[in-house]
């Protein structure tokens, strides 16, 4: 019972945090795009939330540069269970066009478990939407 | 029977679950009304209850260098606080507690919170948390003043601190907001400042400090100190029908709560509003603000007031 | 006259160049320089181009060495090419007259190992110090794609 | 009074893309700024090197998200240049047809950031629920929101026909409807002058010593604008106006905004009406003859510029990109110490940094 009431919370509630992993923008702009009137993600509770340590869903952006490695870690460290990660856009979830340079290491799952790939480049809000929503369904 | 009755009221009406649901509610609502003027749908109506059960469902990490009892403890203190002075706020207008000076001891009971979540900022060894308690404590300077001095007006016209008795002033529709428009707004500003709202919101401004005090705060005691926040609107609410807005009027043997609840709902369309409609204060501009506008305008108030009452 | 060549008139002046200019692709003209006229040159058209600015640094290979574009705009655009062998690979510093040069500076010692005198070890602007400091653009880069 | 360390980023609410600041402060006054950039770097130059110029049209579009049509107009027009190909005059207009596009909703994106950084949430939902008519207008024109693959070498893929024209147009009028309300908010909202004004200084002077471009330099009081000063594709016909002024703060910044958003809606009515006949593309081989090429152009953010050489094979030698960006980034080094740290966001908002474009 309890586990249920907790589930129906956790479906509803999903707050975000993003990081962009060394993406060019696109997909960092269109999920912006997602709070904004058009979309408004706060119908389906979404929240996008300044700390790691109040959020449920990292959302990751980018083909995860070197330099990037390190805060990413950190920030998924920081997040308190039980905890997500999306990986939005084709860098994120393979490294897409960058796949061989020097600096990236390709794709966010090189990293950390992956809940939700989202391919598109960049994807736009609807898909964005639609995915966290079927991610959250299947919680 | 007595007991009974003492104790329905502490835990149900106006107590701890109806204040509970109307905080939710009022959250709810508010996120809404802001949302729509901001010409999007908003979130759903037991959205605040998902966000804390979810919260309480959630690991509560501690924080490195914080002392666990303390951070846990704060928000706890602060809940209380505020559910205590919900008891002496009238709702509508039925107070469960009340005597002579009770404004004074609610404001009090008030400032505690503020007190309270400076200190949670301040524990921690994490920047934003630091500077996000600090502008918390700037900002407590700042507005407590113009809030005390605008509630003041009606307690010095009615020469007394009690308030009941500044409702029974006001009864047919004689509110105090009509004949003291300068010291409701001067204790609106205020109210907005201890609600740590837009435009008074730096202590928490996301772009800046993160989520201020509360940025390496998370599962349990962050649902604490949202609960809190919310509980303070209520009461802060609350207590501005009940100084200056006549409590509930009785039109007739139901309207009492009819009206109270119509004006909790226009109250909050205020903050709402403003929230919309402005871009947020520096604290620096807070205090300016606070020291050159507000309080000469309470002052003014306070002594047309007392002359016309003389 | 020109605005070319009066540019080109200025630098004669300061003895700082002997080839001719060339036109490029896009409308940019190319002035050749020495290394050692570098600075002298940019302070003269410092003095006479209130408005000129620094917009970017390019640096390739080519079979002579090392080449280092300075793109310069003073109201239409002008690159200043200086070539360095191989075995010295070092400039004059810039900072000092244009502070814009800074990062560009940095970012030509990263990714092709160029050391401009004046300025002490420089630090990475750009990449991770896990590519373990070898500049991934230089003559002998690393491997992978 | 005890210096502490704030430090800002790589993640932070402020920033929507990596980047890390290093603040020193004390009490509420910032007296040193360190930037570090790079957490975006992805070594695009060398990758580019290792494309052919075909394959390279992909990855230019993917440097940047907000000005994707500026890097592959600049790119193709240095191929272009090296091919010693000049493009229709059909396909030259539709190409600043989308410049123009993408810097109004470049200008409203920073418009609504900026917004959200100072706490006025509603203008931020306002200037993005704007900026979504000039996505779709791009969109229905190209096929892509944010990376359109509008521009092939040597002209565009995609043609404006008749009824798009019309959809353009309707999609321009509602932006111009609405623009009143950021024309208010720029000259008449108080609350907006009070976290704007006098913030964040930029003298005319560190604007020349750091080369900075683009609306930054022209709230400064530069007059330097790439389409007027050096006329590429169908500019030297349109000459659009430069708006200038020279108070160097923020607000400056969000006149000059403003302003550049209007004139360019101008721009794009005039194209609809004017759009010169003919055919979209010249064909073009894939070896471009050894060479080397500098363009410049004006990029949302100001001016943009490409370096390529080519060796006389199917892919270049020598990619060269510099952002307006980076200086930019020099400069707000120079501007952070002294504020407020109230303004930190402010500025930093107000700076309209694109870090993907800076760090490539």
């Amino acid at each position: 019972m309890l586990d249920r009431v907790v589930r129906w919370a956790r479906k509803r509630s999903p707050w975000l945090l993003h990081y962009n992993s060394g993406g060019c923008n696109g997909c960092d702009i269109e999920l912006l795009d997602l709070l904004t009137p058009r979309y408004d993600a706060e119908q389906l509770g979404i929240l996008k939330e300044a700390s790691p340590r109040h959020a449920d869903l990292l959302i990751c952006t980018g083909p995860v540069t070197l330099k990037s490695r390190e805060p990413l870690l950190r920030i998924y460290a920081q997040m308190p269970e039980p905890k997500w990660v999306v990986a939005l856009g084709s860098c994120a979830c393979s490294g897409s066009v960058f796949r061989d340079c020097y600096h990236v290491m390709g794709g966010i799952d090189r990293l950390l478990p992956v809940a939700r790939y989202i391919p598109g480049c960049p994807c736009r809000p609807e898909a964005t939407a639609a995915a966290l929503k079927d991610l959250l369904e299947s919680l | 029977m007595h007991v009974l009755q003492a104790l329905g009221e502490m835990l149900i009406f106006p107590g701890a679950l109806y204040g509970l649901i109307i905080s939710m509610l009022l959250a709810w609502l508010d996120r809404k009304l802001v949302a729509v003027m901001q010409g999007r749908v908003g979130p759903p109506i037991y959205q605040p209850l998902a966000d804390t059960i979810k919260l309480f469902a959630k690991e509560d990490l501690d924080t490195e260098g914080v002392n666990p009892t303390l951070a846990g403890l704060l928000p706890v203190v602060a809940l209380a606080c505020t559910m205590t002075a919900a008891l002496l706020v009238p709702v509508g207008n039925h107070a469960v507690i009340s005597f002579q000076g009770d404004l004074v001891i609610a404001l009090f009971l008030l400032s505690l919170p503020t007190l309270a979540l400076f200190m949670a900022g301040w524990i921690v060894p994490s920047v934003y948390n630091v500077v996000g308690g600090n502008r918390t404590l700037l900002q407590y300077f700042a507005y407590e003043v113009p809030l005390l001095l605008g509630l003041a007006a009606p307690a010095a016209f009615s020469q007394s601190w009690r308030i009941t008795d500044l409702m029974a002033r006001q009864a047919g529709y004689r509110w105090f907001v009509l004949g003291m428009p300068l010291g409701f707004l001067v204790s609106s500003m205020g109210l907005i400042g201890k609600l740590e709202r837009v435009p008074l919101d730096a202590p928490h401004a996301k772009a800046e400090v993160g989520a201020g005090p509360l940025t390496e705060y998370s599962g349990r005691k962050l649902a604490f100190w949202r609960l809190t926040s919310w509980l303070q609107t209520v009461v802060g609410i609350n207590l501005m029908i009940a100084v200056y807005l006549g409590g509930a009027d009785r039109m007739w043997r139901y309207w009492g709560l009819g009206t109270y609840l119509l004006k909790m709902l226009a109250y909050l369309g205020g903050l709402a509003l403003v929230q919309v409609l402005y871009a947020r204060y520096r604290v620096d501009q807070v205090s300016r603000i606070s020291w050159r506008v507000l309080v000469p305008l309470g002052l003014l108030q306070l002594l047309v007031t007392v002359w016309l009452g003389a | 006259m020109s605005p070319i060549d009066q540019v080109l008139e200025l630098l004669r002046g300061q003895g700082a160049f002997h080839e001719p200019f060339e036109q490029i692709a896009g409308g940019d003209c190319v002035v050749s320089l020495e290394p050692s006229r570098l600075l002298p040159a940019i302070r003269r058209m410092l003095e006479a181009y209130p408005e000129l600015h620094l917009s970017a640094m390019t640096a390739r290979h080519d079979a002579s060495g090392l080449v280092v574009l300075y793109h310069l705009w003073l109201g239409w655009g002008l690159s200043l090419r200086v070539v360095v062998p191989n075995e010295t690979v070092e400039l004059p510093s810039l900072l000092d007259d244009m502070p814009a040069a800074d990062w560009y500076e940095r970012e030509a010692y990263e990714l092709y190992g160029i050391r401009f005198s004046g300025r002490q070890e420089l630090s990475p602007l750009l990449t991770s110090q896990s590519l373990g400091g070898r500049p991934p653009m230089g003559p002998n880069r690393g491997g992978g794609g | 009074m005890s210096q502490i360390t704030l430090p800002i980023g790589p993640q932070h609410p402020l920033l929507k893309e990596p980047m890390a600041l290093r603040l020193g402060v004390e009490g509420e006054r910032v007296v040193s700024a360190e930037v570090e950039i790079g957490y975006v770097h992805r070594g695009i130059e060398r990758l580019m090197q290792e494309r052919t110029y075909l394959q390279n049209m992909v990855v230019v579009e993917r440097i940047c998200g907000i000005c994707s049509h500026a890097h592959a107009t600049a790119y193709c027009q240095a191929v272009e240049a090296l091919l010693g190909v000049a493009v229709p005059a059909r396909a030259a207009a539709i190409r600043v047809l989308f410049c123009e596009l993408e810097r109004i909703h470049s200008h409203l994106l920073w418009l609504g950031v900026l917004a959200e950084a100072i706490g006025f949430t509603t203008i931020f939902m306002y200037a993005w629920r704007e900026r979504e008519h000039a996505l779709d207008a791009m969109e229905s024109i190209s096929g892509g929101r944010i990376a359109h693959g509008a521009n092939l070498i040597g002209g565009v893929r995609a043609d404006l026909t008749p009824d798009l024209a019309i959809a353009l147009g309707s999609a321009l009028r509602t932006i111009e409807e609405r623009l009143g309300l950021f024309d208010d908010l720029v000259e008449r909202d108080r609350s907006f002058h009070r976290r704007t004004q006098g913030i964040g200084l930029m003298t005319l002077d560190l604007v020349r010593a750091q080369g900075v471009v683009g609306p930054m330099a022209r709230a400064s009081g530069a007059s330097y604008d790439v389409r007027v000063d050096a006329p590429y594709a169908a500019y030297s016909w349109l000459r659009p106006p430069v708006p200038i002024t020279e108070e160097g703060d923020v607000w400056a910044r969000a006149w000059v905004r403003v302003r550049e958003i209007r004139h360019s809606l101008a721009i794009c009515r005039q194209l609809i009406v004017s759009l010169p006949e003919g055919p979209l593309a010249e064909r073009v081989p894939h070896r471009v003859p050894a060479g080397e090429a500098v363009i410049r152009i004006e990029a949302p953010r100001g001016e943009l510029l490409y370096y390529i050489q080519s060796d006389n094979s199917d892919s270049p030698a020598r990619v060269k990109v510099r952002t307006p960006t980076l200086p930019t980034l020099m400069a707000l080094k120079q501007v952070l110490p002294g504020l407020q740290t109230g303004d930190i966001a402010t500025v930093v908002a107000g700076a309209d940094l694109c870090m993907a474009c800076a760090d490539r």
